[in-house]
Order: C-alpha cells, then structure tokens, then sequence
C-alpha cells in the first residue's frame, strides 16, 4: 500500500472526529447531541452537503443545524439540490451562508425571491440535478455531508428503502475525499432488509426522534384532471406518441400528463397503440401509472425516487420496477437524471412560462424556484448515438446540417395557454429575464430549457412542431398559433398560421383526428383515487389527505 | 362584473332542426353558461357577455370573432354569463351549444 | 328588556294552566289552556340547541297528543339558535330526526289538529325549520330573533361587506333580521308585543288558523317576497299545458 | 375497466339527460325566460339561466314524472327565492297531477345571499312535498355528489318518501366546517375527508335507513333505484310514526355514546371494514347484510 505524502484533510477528518470525543458512542450520537455534535465537526470556509431534494429530506439535521448560532456556524459554502424547508431558510437568516450553490427551491421559492431582495443569498448559481452532482467531484466536493436513510445497522450500514434518491451521489465524493459523512436515520435495527451504503463511508449516525420528511409529490388525484386536460393529452398521443413512435420516456408530475397515463388504457388501447409506445419509462412510481401497468402497457420504471403509498404496489410488480434482493423498491436521482438524458425518446412535461423563442422557467420576481429534474431530460444530449425511429424521424424533421447528430430526442412543453387566475402562460419575455434576478446569478437568467431544445409546444389549441421550424420568425409564429387568446396568441397573423398549417408544423386537434367534444374525464381509466386503488387491487396506499373513505 | 355586447358577421346557420335554443355549461368557479337562441339577422351572430372578471375584453371578442368566422352562426344571439372561465372553456361551451342547437350528434 | 324567564312567558301564554307545561333541558312539553281551548304544548326556550333527543323528546309528545287527544291544537313555541352541530348528532342522521319530528306535525295536521306556532326568542336556522315553521300559522313575539342570521354573520361567510349588504336590506327585508321584516316576507303572520294580550291573541290565532300555506301571498302582499308567488304560478301554469 | 361519466361529476342537465328516456325532458320556467336572482344581480354576482335548478316533466321507463335537479356548482346549489319557488311549485303540480316527484339534490341549503326567502322558500317546498305524501304521491330524492344535501335541504330531503345515495353523497345538516369550528379541530377535523364521508356519506346513512338505496355513481343504477322506488310511497300513519319514533329512538340508544362510525358499520353488520370502504353500491350492501 502507498502511503500519501501528504494527507491534510486525512488529519484535519481526523482532528474533527476526535472533537466530537464522547458525544459519540463509536459512530453513534444521541438526538440530544447532535447539536453539539454539528458545531465540532464543521469548520468555517467549509463546503458543507446538506441532503435534500423535491422529496426526501435530512431534516432532522437541517433543524439542528438552524438551531445553532451564528458564533458556533459560519461562512459555510452549502451545496444541496432543494431548498425546502423552513429551516434551511433561517440558515440565511442568522447570516451563516457565504455562498450557495444549488438546484430548486420549490416550497420556499417565495423565501428565496425574499432573501434575494434582501440580498441575503450569495447564490453561485442555479443548477441541474446531474450539473449538481458532478460538480460535487470537481470544485464543490463536501468536507461534511448531513443525509438521510430509513435503517441503519449497528455497523453504521445504511439501508435507502424506496427513496435512494441522491443519497448515493452525495456520501461517495464526500467518503472518498476524507469528508465526513453523519446520517440521520429512522431506526436503528440489528438486521438490514439491504445494504445500500455500506458503513465504511458513514462517519457519525443519528436516530431522529422523527421520520425524515418525505414528500408525496407525484400523486396528482385523477379528480382534479379536467375535461381540457384530456382534450390535450389525446392531441399528444396521436399527434406525438403515435407519430414517433415513442417507446421510451419521461413524464413531468402535472397533470396534463396524468391525463396521458390514464388514457392508455382506454384511449391508447382504442388507437390500437398497445405495445408500440410507452414501453420504458424513467419515471418515479407514479399512482397514475396503475391502469397503465395493470394493462400490460408498461415494461420497466426505472425512478430517480420513491412515492409515498407506492412501496406495497412497486415491491408486487418487481418485474416492471426496479427492486432489491429484499423485495423492495429502489431508486437512484443521478443514476435516472442519466437515463433520462440519454436512453430515452422524449420528455414531456410542464411550464409556468414560455417565451416567443420557446424558453421556459418557472421563476419569477417574487417567487424563485430554479429547476427539478427538467432541464437534464428536457434538453438535446449531444452525446447521444444510439438510433431509435422516433430519434430518427424529429431529427429528419429537424433537417439537420453537415455538423448536427441525424437525431433528436422529442422535447415537449405540454401547457395551457393560461394558468390558474387567467395568467397566460405564454409571454413575450419571461420573468426570469428580469434584471435584479439576472444580476443575482451573475448575468445568467434562470431558464428551465431553452427553446433551441423544444421540439414541441403542445396547448389545449393544437401542436408547434418546433423542430421543424426552418427560422427564429417561424418558431415564433408557431407559439403564437399555439397560444390561444393570450396577449402572446393575439398577435399572431391568420395567414402564418394557415401556411405553418398547411406544413403541419402547426397541427390543430382536428388535424391529428381528435375531436374535442370526445374529450371527457370519462375517458380516464381512473377517476378517482379510490379507481387507482381499486384498480392496484388494494396494493396503493394512498396519503391520509388523499383518502376520502 | 363587466358587461358587453357584440353582433360579429357569421354565414346563415343551418337549419336542421327546430329546436329554438340550448344551453351548455354552469355558472361556478372558472366556468360559464351559454345560451344560444334562434334569433336576429341571419348574417350575424349577436353577443351579450357578462363576466365577473373584468379587463379581458380583447381576448373575449377574439374568442367570439373566431367562433362567428369558423361556425355558420349567423341568425343567433348568444348569451353568455362567466364566472371566470379561460378561453378554451368558452370555446367549448360555445361548440356544445351550438351543436346541441344544430342538432349535431350531442 | 329584560328577558323573561320560560316560566314567565308560559304563564302569559296559558295563565295558571302552564304549570302542567314540563320544562326540562329548556324543552317544552306538555298541555295547558289558552282561554278556554285546550291546547298541547311543544317548545324550546333558553336559545337551547336541537339535537336527537331533543327532536325524539317533542315527537313523543306530538305522537301522544294525536293518540289521545283527537284535533286538539298543538301550540310550538321557538327559542332555539339552531340545530346542534355535533359530530354524533350528524353521523346518527339529526336530519332524519328532524324529519320525523316534520312528520309527527304533518300527521297531526292530517287528523284535524291546528298546529300554531309563535316565535318567542331565537328562530334561526335549522331549529326553526325542524318544527317552528312547519305551523299552519307563525306569529313571533316583537323582541323574537327571527331570520336566517345577522347581516354580519351572513357576511362573515359571503366575505360581503356588513355595508352593502345593510344599504341593499333596506330594500330587500329578506337580508334583514328580526321578527318585523319576516313578516314583510309573509314568513310570520303578525307580530305581537308580549304585554299585549298575548294570550288572547294566541286564542283568536287558534280559532282562525287554516292548514293551507298562505305565506306567498302575504310575502307578495307585503311586499317583502314579490317574485315567489308568480314564480310558482307559473311553474304551475306551465306544467297544466 | 371503462365505464359512463361519473354521474356525481355531470352537471345538473347531464344528469336529466342521463337519466330520462330520450327526448322525454320538458324543461319548465326554461333558459330563455331569463328568470334570474335580482339578489345576485345587486351583489355583483353572476346570475343564472336557471337560478341554480332545473325543473320539468320528464319519463322514466314510459312513466311520467315531476324532476329538478339542482345545480352545486352555482352558488353551492343553495336554495334563493326564485329557485326555491321552483321547487315548491314543482311539487305543486306533481301533488295537483298525482305525478311522482323526483329532486336530484346538490345544495348547501340556504342561499345566503338571499337571505330569509329562501329559508322559507325551503319551508314551503317541505309543505308541497307532504301535500304529495297525504296523496301518496311518490316524491324522491337523490342524493349523489359531494356536495350533498345540508342544511334545511338536508332536512327536505328527509320529508320525500325516499332517498337513493351513492358513496359519494351526503346527507346532513351542519357542515364540517360548522361542526369543526363548534367541537374543535381535534373533535372533528373537516380537511378529513375520510372521516367526514364516514359521519355523513352515503354508506353509513344506508347502514342506519336514511338511505333507501344504495347504489353505484352512475346513471343507470340511479335510474333503476329511481323506477323500483316510483311505485312505492312511504305510509304516514300513527302507526308508522310510533314505530319511527322506537327505532330513532334505539338507533340514539345504540350508538349515542360513540363517536365511531366503524363502530356504527360494525353495529350494522359489516365486518371488514377496510373491504367495505373500497366497496361500492349494493356491493357494500351485501357486505353488511352478509355481517348480520
């Protein structure tokens, strides 16, 4: 074995765990510790970890940590993907973050424009999930890591149950760059369903006198689905998945594609459409897949997290979900942001705003989210090779030049053209441009994707195929054709329209053959979520506020 | 509440059936009721909105324009009481009206 | 005003014969006199709340009297604030309660009893509803509550200014509250100041009561209800074509 | 797996149409009268066609019968001065014609923005629908959505001969939030769905007889509850009251002193509970009967 010639941080890991001293019991702290625990090990200047995205949180440890002051923590460099609870917001607040880098802050998204007015968030930048971690073995490697996992055994292993998430891409560059690395679990067991990290890379391990926080985020109640929904998810089956032939792919978690996960079985098998799409999903396990699963229609889920209710369903059909030696689900966020960036055909999903040029965010003044998942899927991967037919035929659309890939995956923003309140959704120039926010991230606007990545933009009044556009003018006609009556929609020209019509870069429902007085909610194979439950044969647990009997 | 009214030029509706009026749609949250009617000058469709969400004027016409110039309407007076209903939902209610008047197949 | 105790008030009512009226768990039960017509009694006073058992307690009483008092009228004093609003009285089905109560008084009126009723405190919502204005004639003392509820607890839950709804009561009685701008609506027939020969009023009530709803015409009459009458004319001329 | 529109989720003239023989609907007081609330109008509130009822002469199975069916998603259905006199009109003529009478009810109650009229507007419509019961007239309520029937709706529905209800109904009088508001949000938590459906919903009004039929959320089985029902009228006798009064009366006995509907369901006979929930219709029916 070589020896380092020199190993500060090996020292300084060291130094650090010796503080902790009889806090710990071997690499185990009490509840009542942690806080003391937190002030030993972390430093100033550190690059500190804190586990968190749209789901799972760390937040036994991210209380704690808010509980200290900002004598015993600060000019800490966090990292972490989401910004979601409150008390990751009074870490700003008491003044201990010198500088942020991070992905999404959904639920404190207002919290966060606050703190910007304030100038109250040294913000690197916003990043994507992958972007995120890949940075966290290049210029932002954690010196200490605050994560959460559902068991641990008295050797410190680590068992993730159905919600792996990041964790994984979090412990291994802290673990093998000398950090410390100090896990919240639920339990402590002697026995563990399944080693998902193993105990040499855990460092301290606390049972939090509560479950770690865990959102159900991808459960979207087919009651809540609207007639307009399904007049729009029938227009994107037969104008796009039928079209290309879509067998891979990844859905957002609104509930425009709900729409599209419920008609399958019933639209779709009607289209004769069975076993020629939707065949492999990169998708979390999302209730509204029921009726599609228990049809036949799906082959593999592979979920960059877990769903709450889903855990009794995932573990029965361990032949379309990806499950452990103990029977159980599992999932991996790096590991599916991959996959879905470079193994499937399309992703569709969702906006708050779109531009002329197709660009999409979901932030604005007073309400700064950032970015899930989208932007690692909803983009072009220029390293792709692999052929597929739909990769093929958008790329043959695209008419691609001597220096492009003969491919392109299918992009889709699938939107109404008004939000909820009458907000259009379409818009000359988003938000996100605005020059406070623009200045906050160093003269980068937060953009969700840009419109050179769109290949289409489905509304409740037709599709614009993108790709196909030959021009920045023709594109944007085809939003404006797309956009309805909003003040985007009103500026359009009759006669653009008709001829982007007639090239069917513009495609109205009844030019993909969709009636929209045939769409009706009840065309869902599940109206409710009680019809979900019914239709997993009593497998789907559903959340408390989704129960209504 | 807003209210206005607008005759747009429509070509002659068909007339296949009798039937003097329908009525498509509620009045509740983001939704509206339309009633359509055999009525006026053959060449015109004949509009009178209420909206309890005022300021959207331009889109309402646009939506009404396109419907007179897509639809054979004229000889209808439409009649239509909002509770804040986005634009496609006036289209459809507007559509199912028509139909049912038309004696289309709903 | 001071208010009168329930005792009190059953004795202007009913003189000394209101000591055969029970008076338990501010319910009202029982028989007694008005002049010389016999009369039985069902009520409630204290602002009490309806449950259940309260509903069952004046049922049984109205079952006795139509089993052992053929026609005898049947006099419903109200001063209630409303059904209970409890978890087990809705899960036991208070509505079924209530309509068996209904169906007590409709099977009285059928058999020939005149069914009176007079307001003499809080007459409100579902209480009032439960018996009070199921009476062949409703009259409500002057310092009655009677009405749906105040304009300011009807704009707690329209989220209607307590102004605008008080300008637009002045032309439409049926916003305000109180036993005057009831009757406007034809909901009471009369109103009457208790130290006013109440008694003898309520005698003369008996004898002049007719089982046929007449409080549409009055509403129109008065000028507090003017579209429900030829409302329902029409609905009736209508459906005669 | 696929199935008819939800009939809880149709709107009041869909569910006419549903419902009727084909064609067989003659709206009374219809659309183009323009009958409308001028309370509303005042209050800057929009107004309806139809006031939020629609009534008129309709057939089930070639029988001729009186029909409303109210609207939830207008002002919550709520009775006003106009929409009530519909009502009280409508079981006019059905009691002047010897017509069954049935309302499809989806209603808060009492239209607050009118006030006092359509309390007793309410009062007068409970006056009809006995005017129909001493004719033995066949007078029905159907109670199907979650908007159910409350307040005094909740109360005229128990007047009517019968009441069919789906699972997704509900029948009371104060609402959840009253009651939460009244007992407290750790006695009853309105945001509870759950446990609002098992205090008042469909299932454990048919298990105690407030509900005559129970049946699935759809039209056809509304419709044949509806036509087994129509013959049918419920005795008013002083005979059929005592025995009303003795069963309310040990129904109070009962299950008074619990705050459980599980155990009111078990009292009645269902044995799995959790089976029972996902159950619908007369499924859920059998299963109680087969607990006895």
């Amino acid at each position: 074995m070589a020896t380092a010639k020199s190993a500060l941080r090996r020292e300084n890991k060291a130094k650090r765990l010796q503080r902790v001293g009889k806090l710990a019991r071997g690499k185990f702290v009490s509840a009542a510790n942690v806080a003391q625990v937190l002030k030993r090990v972390i430093e100033p200047g550190d690059i500190l970890c804190l586990e968190g995205d749209n789901q799972k949180q760390a937040d036994f440890l991210a209380n704690q940590l808010a509980s200290l002051d900002r004598k015993d923590l600060s000019d800490i460099h966090l990292v972490m993907s989401c910004i979601t609870l409150p008390a990751h917001i009074q870490l700003f607040k008491k003044g201990m973050i010198r500088q942020v880098d991070f992905c999404y802050a959904g639920p404190q998204g207002t919290a966060v424009a606050d703190l910007v007015k304030a100038k109250k968030f040294p913000v690197g930048a916003i990043h994507t999930y992958n972007e995120l971690y890949a940075r966290y073995y290049i210029d932002l490697t954690p010196r200490v890591a605050l994560i959460a996992a559902a068991q641990a055994d008295r050797k410190g292993n680590l068992f993730l149950a159905a919600n792996t998430e990041e964790t994984p891409a979090i412990v291994e560059p802290t673990a093998f760059s000398d950090g410390i690395v100090f896990a919240q679990v639920n339990e402590i067991v002697d026995k563990l369903p399944r080693i998902d990290i193993p105990a040499d890379q855990v460092d301290l391990v606390v049972q939090a006198p509560y479950p770690m926080h865990l959102q159900a985020l991808f459960t979207r109640d087919p009651a809540a689905i609207t007639d307009v929904q399904v007049l729009m998810a029938m227009v994107a089956l037969r104008g796009i998945y039928e079209k290309y032939g879509v067998q891979s792919l990844n859905h957002g978690v609104g509930f425009n594609t709900a729409a599209i996960e419920l008609l399958l079985p019933t639209y779709g098998e009607r289209l004769g459409l069975k076993g020629k799409i939707c065949k492999y999903w990169m998708v979390n396990p999302l209730p509204t897949m029921i009726p599609a699963i228990e049809s036949g229609w799906v082959e593999s889920v592979f979920a960059v997290g877990g769903e709450v209710g889903m855990e009794r369903y995932t573990a029965a059909h361990s032949d379309v979900f990806f499950t452990g030696r103990d029977g159980s689900f599992h999932s991996n966020r790096a590991m599916g942001q991959l996959a879905g960036h470079y193994g499937i055909d399309m992703f569709i999903g969702a906006s708050l705003q779109i531009d002329i040029n197709g660009n999409s965010s979901t932030v604005s003044k007073n309400r700064i989210t950032g970015f899930g998942g989208a932007p690692n899927m909803g983009c072009q991967p220029a390293g792709r090779r692999h052929p597929t037919e739909s990769w093929l035929k958008v790329g043959a659309e695209a008419n691609p030049g001597p220096g492009s890939p003969p491919g392109r995956k299918l992009v889709v923003q699938m939107v109404e053209t008004f939000q909820s309140g009458r907000v259009p959704t379409f818009v000359e120039e988003l938000d996100a441009q605005d020059p406070s926010i623009r200045k906050a991230l160093h003269g980068v606007a937060p953009v969700m994707i840009y419109g050179d990545d769109v290949t289409h933009v489905v509304t409740e009044e037709g599709i614009a195929n993108l790709a196909a556009c030959r021009s920045i003018a023709e594109r944007q006609a085809a939003i404006r054709s797309v956009a309805g009556y909003t003040p985007v929609g009103l500026k359009r020209r009759k006669r653009d329209t008709e001829e982007l019509r007639r090239r069917g870069i513009v495609q109205f429902p009844e030019d993909v053959g969709v009636s929209p007085r045939e769409a009706s909610r009840s065309l869902l194979a599940a109206q409710d979520i009680k019809g979900l439950v019914r239709w997993s044969n009593g497998l789907y647990d559903p959340p408390p506020q989704f129960v209504d009997w | 509440m807003e209210k206005f009214t607008k005759a747009f030029p429509s070509k002659p509706l068909k007339a296949r059936t009798t039937k003097p009026w329908a009525l498509a749609g509620v009045v509740g949250s983001g939704n509206l009721e339309v009633l359509l009617e055999r009525a006026g000058a053959s060449g015109t469709m004949e509009c009178h909105v209420e909206t309890s969400i005022p300021g959207y004027k331009s889109s309402w016409l646009a939506a009404l324009a396109d419907f007179a110039t897509h639809y054979p309407a004229g000889g209808t007076k439409v009649t239509i009481h909002d509770q804040g209903a986005p634009p496609v939902l006036v289209n459809l209610r507007l559509r199912q009206a028509y139909d049912h008047l038309t004696g289309g197949d709903k | 005003m001071k208010k009168l105790t329930s005792r009190a008030l059953l004795a202007k009512l009913f003189g000394t014969s209101a000591k055969d009226v029970a008076v338990k768990k501010s319910l009202l039960t029982g028989y007694a006199a008005v002049g010389t017509t016999k009369v039985c009694v069902i009520g409630t006073c204290d602002g009490t709340y309806v449950d259940n058992a309260a509903a069952l307690h004046l049922a049984a009483q109205v079952i006795d009297c139509i089993e052992h008092h053929p026609k005898m009228p049947i006099v419903m004093l109200v001063d209630s604030a409303g059904q209970e609003p409890n978890r087990v009285a809705e899960m036991l089905g208070l509505a079924s309660y209530f309509g068996h109560l209904l169906s007590c008084l409709e099977l009285a009126r059928r058999n020939g009893h005149k069914l009176i009723t007079v307001a003499t405190g809080k007459a409100v919502g579902g209480a009032f509803i439960c018996y009070g204005m199921f009476g062949d004639r409703i009259y409500a003392l002057d310092s009655a509550s009677v009405g749906l509820m105040p304009v300011e607890a009807m704009s707690a839950v329209t989220k209607i200014p307590v102004p605008v709804l008080t300008k637009l009561s002045k032309t439409m009685p049926s916003l305000e509250f109180g036993a005057q701008p009831f009757a406007l609506l034809g909901g009471v027939e009369e109103v009457w100041t208790l130290d006013d020969g109440v008694a003898a009023k309520l005698e003369k009530a008996i004898a002049t009561a007719s089982p046929v709803d007449n409080r549409a015409e009055l509403g129109k009459k008065r000028g507090g209800r003017k579209l429900a009458l030829d409302i329902r004319k029409k609905v009736l001329t209508e459906s005669a074509r | 797996m696929t199935r008819g529109p939800l009939f809880h989720e149709q709107t009041a003239r869909q569910r006419i149409a549903a419902l009727v023989d084909p064609g067989s609907f003659d709206e009374l007081l219809a659309p183009p009268e323009r009958i409308t609330s001028p309370y509303l109008a005042q209050l800057g509130i929009p107004v309806s066609f139809d006031d939020g009822v629609v009534i008129g002469r309709a057939k089930i199975g070639g029988r001729k019968i009186y029909l409303a069916a109210q609207v939830g998603q207008f002002v919550g259905g709520a009775v006003g001065e106009i929409h009530g006199a519909k009502l009280t009109g409508l079981f006019k003529a059905a009691a002047r014609d010897r017509i069954p009478c049935v309302i499809i009810i989806e209603s808060g109650g009492v239209r607050l923005h009118e006030g006092s009229a359509g309390e007793i507007a309410i009062a007068e419509t409970m006056r009809a629908i006995f005017e129909c019961r001493a004719l033995k007239v066949p007078t029905l309520a159907v109670i199907c959505s979650d908007i159910g029937a409350y307040g005094g709706m909740g109360i005229l529905s128990t007047c009517c001969d019968f009441r069919v209800m789906t699972e997704h109904g509900r029948l009371g009088i104060s609402g959840p939030i009253v009651i939460e508001k009244w007992m407290g949000k750790k006695a009853y938590d309105s945001s509870n769905r759950a446990l609002v459906w098992k205090t008042s919903g469909g299932k454990t009004k048919y298990l105690l007889g407030d509900a005559d039929a129970l049946v699935h959320d759809d039209a056809g089985e509304i419709r044949d509850a509806i036509a087994r029902l129509l013959g049918k009228s419920s005795p008013m006798s002083l005979k059929a009251v005592k025995a009303r009064q003795a069963e309310l009366a040990k129904r109070l006995k009962r299950f008074g002193q619990t705050q459980d509907a599980d155990a009111v369901w078990k009292g009645m006979g269902v044995r799995d509970i959790e089976a029972a929930s996902l159950a619908s219709g007369p499924e859920f029916a059998a299963m109680a009967k087969r607990g006895k």
